[in-house]
């Protein structure tokens, strides 16, 4: 027992040895990657890999790297776990292979929240896209966070501002109904004080459903709405429990045109189980589905038609959840892009990695460039604005694919940012952090 | 220390100087371990194995010593870890030590409700007590503000981090010898229990409960002490986790598959052993790593990731068949009969207590 | 086979309704047999018997003398009791069949019906009895022809066909276990303690047809029984056990004869 | 033996039914102080049901139980064995995956005082008792020449040897009434004649009275000082040994034969 | 009263399908005393393999056949190498060894089938059709009548067939079982096979309402509440359980969840299987074993 012990120990020292005197020649960026191919969620985790990885294998290959440099990205499957992403997170933050980690991806909400005060004194970035933290968007609380591109209060915001379209105004807002079906974790709910707030500013009526996980069975909830009858549902459910949810409401009458999905309960697995009742659903878009855009040429002539995609079905090539996955490691890209011009091209660190993201900004220009326009929208991160978009497209279900409906319909950024800064400074206050003033930042 | 790790590791026949000896270096090991390993193994390996022990110490009091199969021991972590939470927040005078013992009490308390219906329901029946526990906590801590003050994302964090009488533990160091202090401390009161009477009175109820009605142990006391006992280290377990461990955590970290984790560290480890939790987390945390790592040798980084996990989970099922198949007693057993003593099970004490 | 052409003689003394067939050699044989419950409890210490081809052969013994074991250990439902025959040998007509799984040696012509009766309590009386006619794959008419045969045996079980097995009395039980039995086409029926917890005029009913039976179908059965008198006016030879050993055997007669054989029931045993 | 002194235990009228069927009808019997009853009797008499009932797993649908001079209609387990009533059971109930030292002293829970934190932290209390404890189950353990088995887990044992340990943890606590449910079962001939020497020592010494289920009458009605005859749930015969032997009622029973051939 | 009487029959017809999923459990409970974890998994496993099938273009009914070959061939491989070698072992062992089983048939499942939500669908329409002024869903009405088609099924194999007594003579008493010449582990194998095509058509009408995927295996968890209500060893319990469990959800989340601020399903089948198990420790078509000591 006690050899075993040491025995196992030592093996342990060994081992540790060896990982860290491989010190290669060439120069990469290692990029870890949680993932989630295993699990309930690996459905979207598949695809969202298989997008994330050819976008990276498309920089190396193609474009021979950013600015010479090469990416040297590595999964590590966590089946969503937060706790299994943290101990992936301890694994590779002090880099591999002489690069060290200039952020980490941490693929989940429930993962960022886990890390966000490790990475905030080991200095990484948490790169979480549409997800995160919200008030983590006040970058002088959160030098380290970076919940880019759409918050949960934007989804929220963006949402009543498609329906103040459709209605015909903001003042025809008042007195509408407006449901919210939710799944009832941190996530389902994490809209709930910016739709509060904006029923407050037009007036409409604020309906609150939870639907518990996993969300097989929601009868019950339906019937409320069918009693309750309101002008249209939002429907911020997860997994499963978005296909029952659209299947329900079909089975209750609630028509399909009137609810809209929020990011995660808009793609193609979402819809593609149920059936005919998704026709007509519409969902927020961050991430637009299609492979219509100009990057997916690009993707399908080099990639794709050469055999090193990482999709196992080609069916999905442009799904929403592939989609993601571009948009996001384009992200990544641009950043790291950003921060070569600055620093030079070389790995960079995560105070560079921070510095970086905290300047990224992708024009009209550079969308073109890059071929994300109309699958991006234009984006700028500032120290105090860590999400720095904050609009999405509408699509629409018409059974065979994702129609999108609209342009970039952007969220009422002024209303929600009180709220963000508020409680960004509870945050500050609770933990002890004297905030960041940009000023003193003067790059 | 080293008289825990004697009793711990403690075979018989060996000399006693040899025994002390090994002990003392063990412990020294131990101790020291810090200055030996890299903090990713600390922070990313140890630390949660010791944990894990512990959370494997605690179910095994009730599993293994007092034979009641329960599937909740992520819910009672999770009452430890909100506990805790509230405790720091709500009466942040309260030292952290403190709070961990108050919060183990807090756990104890809803493991001793949860573990009522054992007083009527037997063998696995009982398991929906204590899924009803998993199920209800992870619904009340998610639906209620008050648990985790509001927080928009209902993760709890301490506030102030870890501190315990003005020492600052934040550091990987400083969070291994919290951990390793109250999981030795846990240990130690656990390894006591199993041999007093309360310990014979849960094992004479696993082995034979009628039997032990008759020659008169307190069925009903001993059973509603088990599910205290073994809820009080969950929960101070679930407790680390979060806060020593994790740094931050939802329900989501202490769902049914931490449940099952548990639960499968006692069937690999052997049931009815102290020693056996601390066998099996070894085992389930050291495996994925080692796994990944053939496969990486094997593969050389080319598999799909995917594919491995599920690889991966198929093993483990078979192991878990494996043990209950070929060795119900475990890892523990294993081990023992490598080193040839058969008769003298769980039992070293005698002898121990004759030398000392 | 010594010990059956010695019981010819005794046969002629006999003069109840017991008149089995003439055996035309060895059926079972046992030899030497020691079976351990756990690998702890010796339940049988050296127990060695035959049984002749359609012969009525008792097993007398008190209560916990291992008779219940050793027919246990002949029809292979020993292992279901995480029981073992650790040394000795069995065999059926000559071949080994030490070792073989209950549900073969049925196959094979050995049916055991235990004590206690074991009849399935949520079957009727029909099905019970459909359970052992399946074991030789019957037509439906083979079947129906089969299961008259039986009702015309048990006429009781006919009323009671389509009631619920555990729902019927111990005798209609005991008769309907060995009804079930018998349409396994058996060589050796092994019956323990049929006579249990049933009125003496049921137990005089199920012993005359059980004599009835081996007379007409030539089928050999082996009866575990405590009731010594009953068991040894209808059998034509037995053993009597006592704490795991063979104690006495003889031709039946000579036993019933014997004044010193409630000494091995109620102690002081040879 | 004959005392005039008010019987230790008293069964009154005691039915006993299983969804319906009947195990034990109506049946009455006294022990008196300081003797040992033995119950016989074929099987399915319905013996070990009344064992079952006498110190409380079963309830019996009807009748009573007078128990130095207290009445129960039914007695729970763990009141039975605070009054001091010890069990042994027939297919030894040893607590298999414990020792034979931990075994006897589970027998000694009712008397602990110490509580679970004295027991978890080793405070003095905890501490002496455990001594205590041990020294007790020694001292039993001597009795039936255990001691070097003390730390053997009892699942490795021989049968004889478990039998014997169940016996100690059975009479550890000092019961006053002591049910045995066939002691000498699936023993060789030596074993069984040293535990019913056993068996004769606890009376004799320790003033113990036993009610037992044998079914080796030889050594029953030598060590038996009062022998029940029980068939069909019901009582054949009670009284002295001398007489049991030779009733005729009590051989048909055991040994069928006349009363079938009259039936017949 | 129509709110109410809504939500009633929904509840109910709902409660159909976890009878479904919980019938499953009692065959192999009645026929080898196994609480069987491994149903969740066998559900998804059956599905998904269906499924797969007909993706990749195989006709139906071949598909149907095919799958129906390996469901039987993962019952023989899980009686060789997992009944048969705990024979005699106690029922926690026997539940945790299907807890192992669980994991090798997901992470099998996943593995070659691949982890996409794979759409199905039987054509049954799922518009809502009123009856006077309740509303019933015409998907629940169709489970429901599967349901009914399937218990009448499983009884006429049972009583009307050689195969179905011999099983529930196992089901009642193993050693007599053998001592007839009924080869148990066979037994055993067909058994776990019906199992599997149950979990079949349970999976395929789980996952024609939320398409097939991982979480199939998690309507494990709903079957353990009916089946403490129904009792572990009747179907009628299990189908009455499951009515039982589905009404009170809906009750329960219509009239009690507000108070507690919704989404209590998922510990209200507990909490309510709790409360059956101390008025009858057996459930409802449950029997009460006699201890023998």
């Amino acid at each position: 027992m006690r050899k075993l012990i040491i025995a196992t120990l030592l093996a342990g020292g060994a081992f540790m040895a060896t990982t860290a005197t491989l010190n290669a020649a060439d120069v990469t960026q290692y990029i870890p990657l949680p993932t989630y191919r295993v699990g309930a969620y690996a459905s979207s985790g598949e695809l969202w890999w298989a997008g994330e990885r050819d976008y990276f294998r498309y920089i190396n290959e193609v474009e021979g790297g950013i600015d010479g440099v090469k990416l040297n990205y590595e999964e590590f499957e966590t089946e969503w776990s937060p706790d299994r992403t943290v101990e992936v997170y301890e694994r590779v933050k002090a880099g591999k292979d002489g690069s060290p980690i200039a952020f980490f991806f941490t693929h989940g909400t429930p993962a960022t929240y886990a890390l966000l005060e490790k990475a905030a004194a080991d200095k990484i970035p948490l790169i979480d896209p549409a997800g995160g933290r919200t008030e983590s968007i006040d970058g002088r609380v959160f030098p380290y966070a970076f919940p880019l591109l759409f918050s949960y209060y934007s989804q929220a915001s963006t949402g009543i501002n498609y329906i103040a379209s459709k209605v015909g105004g903001f003042e025809k807002l008042k007195g509408l109904k407006i449901a919210t079906v939710y799944h009832d974790s941190a996530y389902g709910r994490a809209t709930q004080p910016a739709v509060e707030l904006l029923a407050k500013k037009y007036g409409f009526e604020n309906i609150q459903i939870p639907v518990a996980d996993p969300g097989n069975e929601q009868s019950p909830q339906w019937r409320q709405i069918h009693e309750l009858k309101p002008d249209w549902v939002f429907l911020r459910t997860w997994g499963v429990s978005t296909v029952v949810g659209i299947k329900t409401a079909a089975r209750f009458g609630f028509p399909a045109d009137h609810i809209i999905g929020d990011v995660w309960a808009g793609s193609e697995s979402d819809v593609i189980p149920a059936g005919k009742a998704a026709i007509g659903y519409s969902a927020l878009a961050p991430y637009p589905g299609g492979a219509d855009f100009e990057i997916h040429k690009r993707l399908k002539k080099f990639i794709l038609d050469a055999g090193k995609s990482d999709l196992r079905d080609q069916k999905y090539f442009g799904a929403v959840n592939y989609n993601v996955g571009l948009v996001n490691a384009a992200l990544a890209v641009e950043a790291l892009r950003t921060g070569y011009k600055k620093f030079g091209a070389r790995p960079l660190d995560g105070e560079e990695g921070r510095w970086a993201f905290e300047h990224l900004t992708i024009d009209e220009n550079r969308l073109k460039e890059i071929g994300f326009v109309g699958l991006l929208q234009p984006i700028q991160i500032t120290p105090l604005d860590h999400e720095g978009g904050g609009a999405a497209r509408i699509q629409s279900w018409d059974g065979q694919k994702w129609v999108l409906q609209t342009d970039w319909i952007k969220a009422d950024h002024e209303a929600l940012r009180p709220l963000i800064e508020q409680q960004a400074a509870a945050y500050a206050k609770e933990h002890g952090i004297t905030p960041r003033t940009p000023d003193t930042e003067t790059n | 220390m080293s008289e825990i790790e004697l009793r711990l590791t403690g075979g018989i026949g060996e000399g006693v100087s040899t025994r002390k000896l090994t002990g003392i270096a063990v412990a020294a090991l131990v101790v020291s371990l810090p200055f030996l390993a890299t903090e990713y193994w600390i922070n990313a390996i140890i630390v949660p194995f010791l944990i894990l022990s512990l959370a494997g110490v605690g179910l095994n009091l009730l599993t293994g010593y007092a034979g009641q199969l329960s599937l909740g021991a992520g819910a009672f972590m999770m009452v430890g870890a909100y506990a805790t939470f509230a405790f720091q927040l709500r009466l942040p005078e309260l030292p952290l030590p403190f709070a961990l013992i108050a919060s183990g009490i807090v756990a104890g308390a809803v493991g001793f409700a949860f573990g009522f219906p054992s007083t009527r329901i037997k063998g696995f029946y009982l398991i929906v007590s204590t899924l009803a526990a998993q199920f209800f906590f992870e619904w009340l801590f998610l639906k209620f503000p008050w648990f985790y003050n509001g927080d928009p994302s209902a993760t709890i964090s301490l506030p102030a981090g870890l501190w315990a009488f003005g020492i600052d533990l934040n550091s990987p160091h400083g969070r291994y010898y919290l951990t390793l202090a109250s999981v030795a401390l846990l240990t130690w009161l656990s390894y006591n229990l199993v041999r007093s009477q309360t310990g014979r009175n849960w094992m004479a109820i696993r082995d034979m409960d009628t039997a032990a009605a008759v020659i008169g142990v307190p069925i009903l006391r001993a059973k509603l002490q088990a599910f205290a006992v073994s809820s009080f280290i969950l929960g101070i377990a679930g407790a680390l986790w979060a806060f020593g461990y994790l740094g931050s955590a939802s329900v989501q970290s202490f769902g049914l598959t931490r449940s099952y984790q548990i639960l499968f560290i006692i069937i690999i480890g052997g049931m009815g052993t102290i020693r056996g939790a601390y066998l099996g987390a070894a085992f389930v945390s050291l495996l994925p790593l080692a796994l990944d790592w053939l496969f990486q040798q094997l593969l050389g980084g080319h598999a799909d990731a995917g594919l491995l996990q599920n690889i991966q989970k198929v093993i483990f099922g078979i192991l878990i068949l494996w043990f209950l198949i070929k060795e119900p007693e475990g890892l523990a057993r294993l081990l023992r009969r490598q080193s040839g003593n058969f008769n003298t099970r769980r039992f070293p004490r005698l002898k121990i207590r004759r030398q000392t | 086979m010594a010990a059956s052409s010695r019981m010819e003689s005794v046969m002629t003394t006999r003069s109840t309704s017991a008149a089995p067939v003439a055996d035309q050699g060895t059926l079972l044989e046992v030899s030497n047999i020691e079976v351990v419950y756990g690998g702890a409890i010796l339940a049988v210490a050296d127990v060695s018997l035959t049984i002749g081809n359609g012969e009525i052969v008792a097993l007398l013994g008190a209560n916990g003398a291992g008779k219940s074991t050793v027919l246990k250990a002949i029809s292979g439902l020993a292992s279901a009791d995480r029981a073992k025959v650790r040394r000795g040998h069995i065999r059926l007509g000559g071949e080994d069949i030490l070792g073989l799984a209950a549900n073969k040696l049925a196959a094979r012509g050995i049916v055991h019906v235990m004590e206690g009766r074991h009849v399935f309590p949520h079957l009727t009386v029909k099905e019970n009895l459909l359970t052992g006619a399946f074991l030789h794959r019957p037509s439906r008419k083979e079947l129906k022809r089969q299961l008259d045969d039986v009702y015309a045996w048990f006429p009781r079980l006919r009323d009671k066909q389509s009631t619920q097995a555990g729902l019927t009395s111990g005798g209609e039980q005991q008769m309907l276990a060995i009804g079930r039995a018998f349409l396994t086409q058996p060589r050796l029926v092994l019956l323990d303690e049929p006579s249990m917890g049933l009125a003496p005029r049921i137990v005089q009913e199920i012993f005359e047809i059980i004599v009835r039976l081996n007379r007409e179908k030539g089928t050999a059965f082996l009866l575990a029984e405590q009731n010594a008198a009953l068991s040894l006016a209808y059998a034509r030879r037995a053993y009597v056990l006592d704490t795991g050993r063979v104690a006495l055997e003889g031709p039946a007669a000579d036993l019933a004869a014997r004044d010193d054989l409630h000494r091995i029931y109620l102690g002081d045993g040879p | 033996m004959t005392t005039p002194s008010p019987p230790a235990l008293e069964v009154r009228n005691i039915s006993l039914a299983f969804k319906g069927v009947k195990a034990i009808s109506d049946l009455s019997f006294e022990v008196a102080p300081r003797e040992i009853c033995a119950l016989i009797g074929p099987n399915g008499a319905g013996k070990s049901s009344l064992l079952n009932i006498l110190n409380g797993v079963y309830v019996p649908n009807s009748g009573e139980i007078i128990f130095e001079g207290e009445h129960f209609h039914r007695m729970q387990p763990l009141e039975a064995a605070r009054r001091g009533i010890g069990r042994g059971f027939q297919n030894n109930a040893l607590f298999s995956g414990m020792s034979v030292a931990d075994n006897v002293i589970a027998g000694l829970s009712r008397h602990a005082r110490a509580t679970l934190l004295e027991e978890a932290l080793l405070l003095p209390r905890a501490r002496a008792e455990t001594r205590r404890f041990r020294e007790r189950a020694h001292e039993v353990l001597g009795l039936f020449n255990l001691e070097h088995h003390a730390e053997t887990i009892v699942a490795t044992l021989p049968y004889g040897v478990q039998k014997k340990v169940e016996l100690a943890r059975a009479i550890v606590a000092a019961p006053r009434l002591l049910l045995l449910d066939e002691p000498l079962a699936g023993m060789n001939a030596a074993e069984k004649q040293e535990i019913a020497d056993i068996i004769a020592t606890l009376n004799r010494e320790l003033k113990l009275t036993i009610v037992l289920i044998e079914h080796d009458i030889g050594i029953v009605l030598k060590l038996a000082h009062h022998v029940v005859v029980l068939d069909y749930g019901r009582k054949l015969a009670d009284g002295a040994p001398d007489g049991i032997r030779d009733n005729p009622e009590v051989i048909a029973a055991y040994l069928g034969g006349d009363k079938v051939e009259i039936a017949a | 009263m129509n709110m109410f009487l809504e939500t009633l029959i929904g509840g109910l017809l709902a409660g159909t399908m976890y009878s479904l999923v919980a019938i499953g459990f009692v065959l192999i409970y009645k026929a080898s005393g196994v609480f069987n974890y491994a149903q969740g998994s066998m559900l998804l496993f059956a599905a998904l393999t269906f499924v797969s099938l007909t993706d990749q273009g195989v006709p139906v009914l071949v598909a149907l056949v095919i799958t129906i070959v390996v469901l039987a061939l993962m019952a023989v491989g899980i009686e060789r190498l997992i009944l048969r070698p705990l024979v005699n072992r106690g029922p926690m062992t026997l539940f945790m060894a299907t807890l192992g089983l669980a994991y090798i048939v997901e992470g099998t499942a996943q593995g070659l089938m691949g982890s996409q939500v794979k759409a199905l669908d039987l054509g049954i329409e799922d518009l809502p059709i009123f009856l006077g002024d309740i509303m019933i869903s015409q998907f629940d009405l169709t489970a429901a009548a599967v349901a009914l088609i399937l218990v009448v099924a499983l009884s006429l194999l049972f009583n009307k067939t050689r195969l179905g007594v011999a099983l529930r003579g196992v089901a009642d008493d193993t050693s007599a079982a053998l001592s007839i010449g009924i080869d148990i582990n066979r037994i055993w194998q067909i058994v776990w096979t019906i199992a599997g095509l149950v979990g079949l058509v349970a999976g395929l009408l789980w996952g024609a309402r939320q398409g097939v995927q991982f979480s199939l295996s998690l309507v494990v968890l709903k079957a353990l509440p009916v089946l403490i209500i129904g009792g572990f060893t009747s179907i009628t319990g299990a189908i009455i359980g499951g009515l039982v469990v589905g009404a009170a959800e809906s009750l329960g989340e219509t009239y009690i969840g507000p108070f507690l601020g919704g989404g209590i399903t998922p510990w209200f089948a507990y909490a309510l299987a709790l409360a059956f198990l101390f008025i009858r420790p057996a459930g409802l078509f449950g029997e009460q074993k006699i201890e023998r000591v």
